[in-house]
């Protein structure tokens, strides 16, 4: 585990946190909406551009050979990311194009009318939507694993729910509402057990701690790279490969096809299948290289450093009067959400932000689940391996005169 | 402090005890409103004659912005002709979105409050909130020399 | 126009373009499949990653303001870029999404059985695949509107191809294996006279002539951001603005709801309810900048300059003992595809590297045009501003002793 | 110039005037290869026995490494057991992905043309395709002791 020296001098390697913010130094604790991006990872870009740049797959020249090779590189990198196969790698905009991806094409193949989607109440508008959306087309409906008021899956039932006619159990490994950190693995065994498929949300996960796609035994997993030290518009699904085998394409376009005629086309086997047209390819090789970034720190270091600085976050912000924190006390992931009886959650961000803190406010797109807890918003610090114990106090104490300021 | 000059002792007062907030058995109209990205809810509910917005209560949750905006927006509009209170919350959006320099109108009275808002366009939804259910709740049942219909 | 200094000094803004390649200079001619990036585009870029990077919309902090602002603006940009509105503008992948995007959407609610898709033979696998899986999805045929030997659209029966069922005519613009230049307002026109809807894939012409969405009278556009000095993974769909008021979501997830309940949610309008989950912000941003770089240097005088380097490069290569130029022979885009008698395509395009010169060889995308004039393969050679005659004659000279090599 | 160690004169001769080059009236099995990305076709037809392959013969279209790549390899394999065949098949395609400075086994005769496609990752799948075609041909036909079967 890096000393307090060497997460301070990882912080170095952020550019963007040496700012001031309305006259005050940047506190960036929207992590969990986007994380900052380290300088191997704009160099990475920088160099893809200023040599490399090139269309991939069919070129014979040079700069495509090249460019062919990193984009086939960064797969790689990420299928031993989280301990999966190169062909089982398939590049997606996001999460949300993960999820969606699963959604129309296993989705529409195997879910029919009558037919159940388990999902938890505490999914992220990005896993939900798209089941809506599936179970209109389809005739079939949704169930939801209930959340207990301290913000945990109640599994009292788990058999019973994963029972009858359901065809996948799609839920969040960490909540990026509550913080909850879900048992994934346990319940993939679950689901397997009943014969049911599985997704799982890694988004607020797979750049925080450890993931191996065999231990946790799911048959697809998504996740995003910007939160996790990449650029934006790129993220992952992986998905076992027998299933996507079987799985009919996605998108229709160029590099997905084996051989097209003016009125039939044949595909090729996945993952390419399933990247039609142009890839995002700059942004791939940029998530490779945030994947060689965070593994250099390493991933329970990371868990650890994060998991700390929840710690003490909880244990401030109780102190003041009026803060509510949602979602389980301890063994969270590295956010703490809370609301305060004398201010709304958008007044506590805005005056945070007069302080250069950066915290996010609203329902942070859980809509069912702020609703099901009774709170139309809340205020969330999210916290990632350059934060400080120094940011988290100046963040408690900002909290606490937002609370004076408004009682 | 940039905020005490956004949160302004009218601003908090408003907020923590909204006028006129609470249902109007005898509403001509009722508007829903909402700020989807953020979960602020506004239900308006007004009493129109053809000519005159009678009277107007308000419902609902959200920032101190929010329900100050909704609350002194029902005592600056009741009893003001429909044309007033139409040409007033137009000109209370247009407020928000000029330069900071610009001069808030004399007729603004106690709304010049809002004018600090200019300065954080991420709130101004937050401002106008009340204000645009206000011109739904005007459009929707007609003016005169139409008779007032019910809506709900 | 700038002047032929000018043209040099504009070079300098690429940074890659000054590399050697195979102890050779680096003549990049393979634009078609991508084009580069000026520094203006990097230096945005990095600006973003290093001071700005936040995600949108729902922040109430000074990054995600400023994010807001910086992604909105390119929007709007685009618009302009194009004659729209912004609120016309979708933000996607690139071209191949963006006709996948109006296939499943528009199309599965608009094209049912028995009704007929209108193409033409030249299209890019992008702009056939997707027609091809929607008409199985919906018992629809594809109709095609045929390519003459000089590589022309036939459009001697055109209207009565417009006739019958036919829903929509999607088209290219430029041609990106022949160089054809399609007279698109006349196309729209005659469509719009059938009340058939019209998609142009503005692929291969968005960054090399002005375009005005009014002036060509399509109801959708569609081009890539890469191809147009712009960052990888991001593009463009025009909708016109009744047509996308109309239709239903394509992805489902965050920020392209109004409102989520467990079972049903209620959307966004145009272009948010087009845009699920957190976007390309980086290369939207980035994209923005690159339609400011290019109408910096202006596209009337890219055009012809493009056109130049074709017509020089077309007159140099005739002259080359069994070489076959495909396409139009004048008034075309600038690129010029050609087959030898005496080598495949491929043994062209690997020797050409071993100059440091980067062209492209196969069949483009577009293998039933290939087929159907009989060409297994071709070697491509594309020009964008920063090319330089003295890059076309070397071009010239290299395919010469390949020829001479194989002979 | 690197590329002249690339087409050696002798797979300039043979991309030129493919041997075998044709049709197999009495193939016992056809298979039909190609690289989708970029459009090279070979159709291999082989009369297996099931000890042997007695002959074999291609046709279809490439560039230069892939018709010189399927005309040395009829020469080669013709005649060969089927276990001999099998075992050139991987070796050639193993030798490909070593590195430049690997030595070329004895047994390759001929074939050591090819080692320069190393310096040539994008060109490997060139010289393999025929390669992969009889691969094919010898897994789709089951060897002895099952007797020979038709398929097409
Ligand atoms: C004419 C045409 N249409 C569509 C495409 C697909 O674009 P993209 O791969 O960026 O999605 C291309 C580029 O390859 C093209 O040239
Ligand atoms: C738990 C969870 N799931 C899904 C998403 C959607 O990710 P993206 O917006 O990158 O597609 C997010 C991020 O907002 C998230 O926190």
């Amino acid at each position: 585990m890096p000393s307090t020296n060497s997460w301070l001098s990882i912080r170095q390697d952020f550019p963007i946190l040496d700012q001031q913010v309305n006259g005050h130094p940047l506190i960036y604790l929207d992590n969990a909406a986007t994380a900052q991006k380290p300088r191997a990872v704009l160099d990475c870009l920088d160099h893809y551009y200023e040599r490399d740049n090139s269309n991939v797959h069919r070129g014979l020249h040079e700069l495509s050979n090249r460019a062919t090779t990193a984009y086939e590189g960064a797969r790689e990198r990420l299928a031993a990311y989280i301990g999966a196969e190169a062909g089982e790698i398939i590049f997606t905009r996001g999460t949300t194009e993960s999820i969606n991806l699963v959604a129309r094409t296993w989705g529409d193949a195997h879910v029919g009318e009558g037919d159940i989607i388990l999902l938890t109440e505490m999914e992220h508008h990005s896993n939900l939507v798209p089941w809506q959306l599936l179970a209109k087309r389809k005739g079939a409906s949704l169930r939801f694993v209930p959340v207990t008021p301290d913000g945990l899956l109640d599994l009292s039932n788990i058999d019973e729910l994963l029972a009858g006619p359901v065809k996948i159990f799609s839920f969040v490994h960490i909540s990026n509402s509550l913080g909850t950190i879900n048992p994934a693995a346990e319940l993939c065994a679950r689901a397997r057990l009943a014969g049911v498929t599985t997704l799982v949300d890694a988004a607020q996960s797979s750049g925080h701690l450890p993931l191996d796609v065999r231990e946790l035994g799911c048959d697809f997993l998504a996740f995003s790279g910007h939160k996790m030290c990449g650029p934006t518009g790129i993220g992952i699904l992986w998905g076992r490969k027998d299933i996507l085998a079987a799985m009919e394409p996605f998108h229709g376009g160029g590099e997905m096809i084996a051989s097209v005629g003016f009125t039939e086309s044949e595909f090729k086997p996945a993952p390419y299948r399933f990247e039609a047209g142009t890839p995002a390819i700059a942004q791939a090789i940029g998530l490779g290289a945030a994947a060689e970034y965070i593994d250099g720190i390493g991933r329970a270091a990371i868990f650890d450093h994060d998991q700390a600085l929840a710690r003490q976050a909880v244990d401030l912000l109780e102190e003041i009067p009026g803060l509510r924190i949602l979602g389980p006390r301890h063994d969270r992931g590295g956010l703490v959400a809370f609301v305060l009886k004398d201010a709304h959650a958008h007044d506590i961000v805005s005056m945070a932000d007069q302080y250069g803190l950066a915290l996010r406010g609203g329902h942070h797109c859980t809509q069912p689940l702020l609703r099901k807890l009774g709170v139309p918003a809340s205020a969330r610090a999210s916290f990632y391996f350059y934060n400080t114990p120094e940011e988290v106090e100046q963040m408690a104490a900002i909290v606490r005169k937002i609370q004076t300021f408004f009682a | 402090m940039n905020f005490e000059e956004l949160y302004q002792e009218l601003i908090l007062d408003h907020s923590k005890r909204p006028r006129n907030f609470g249902p109007l058995p005898d509403a001509t109209v009722t508007v829903k409103g909402d700020n989807p990205s953020c979960g602020d809810e506004v239900e308006l509910s007004a009493k129109l004659t053809p000519d005159t917005v009678e009277t107007l209560k308000f419902t609902g949750h959200g920032c101190a912005i929010c329900m100050a905006s909704a609350s002194l927006m029902t005592i600056k509009i009741k009893g003001k002709s429909r044309q007033e209170a139409a040409a007033m919350a137009k000109a209370f959006r247009h407020m928000l979105v000029t330069p900071e320099e610009t001069a808030v109108p004399e007729s603004f009275g106690d709304l010049e409050v809002f004018s600090a808002v200019r300065r954080f366009p991420q709130r101004v939804k937050c401002a106008t909130l009340a204000w645009r259910a206000l011109e739904q709740a005007l459009s929707t049942v007609p003016a005169a020399p139409v008779s007032t219909e019910e809506n709900d």
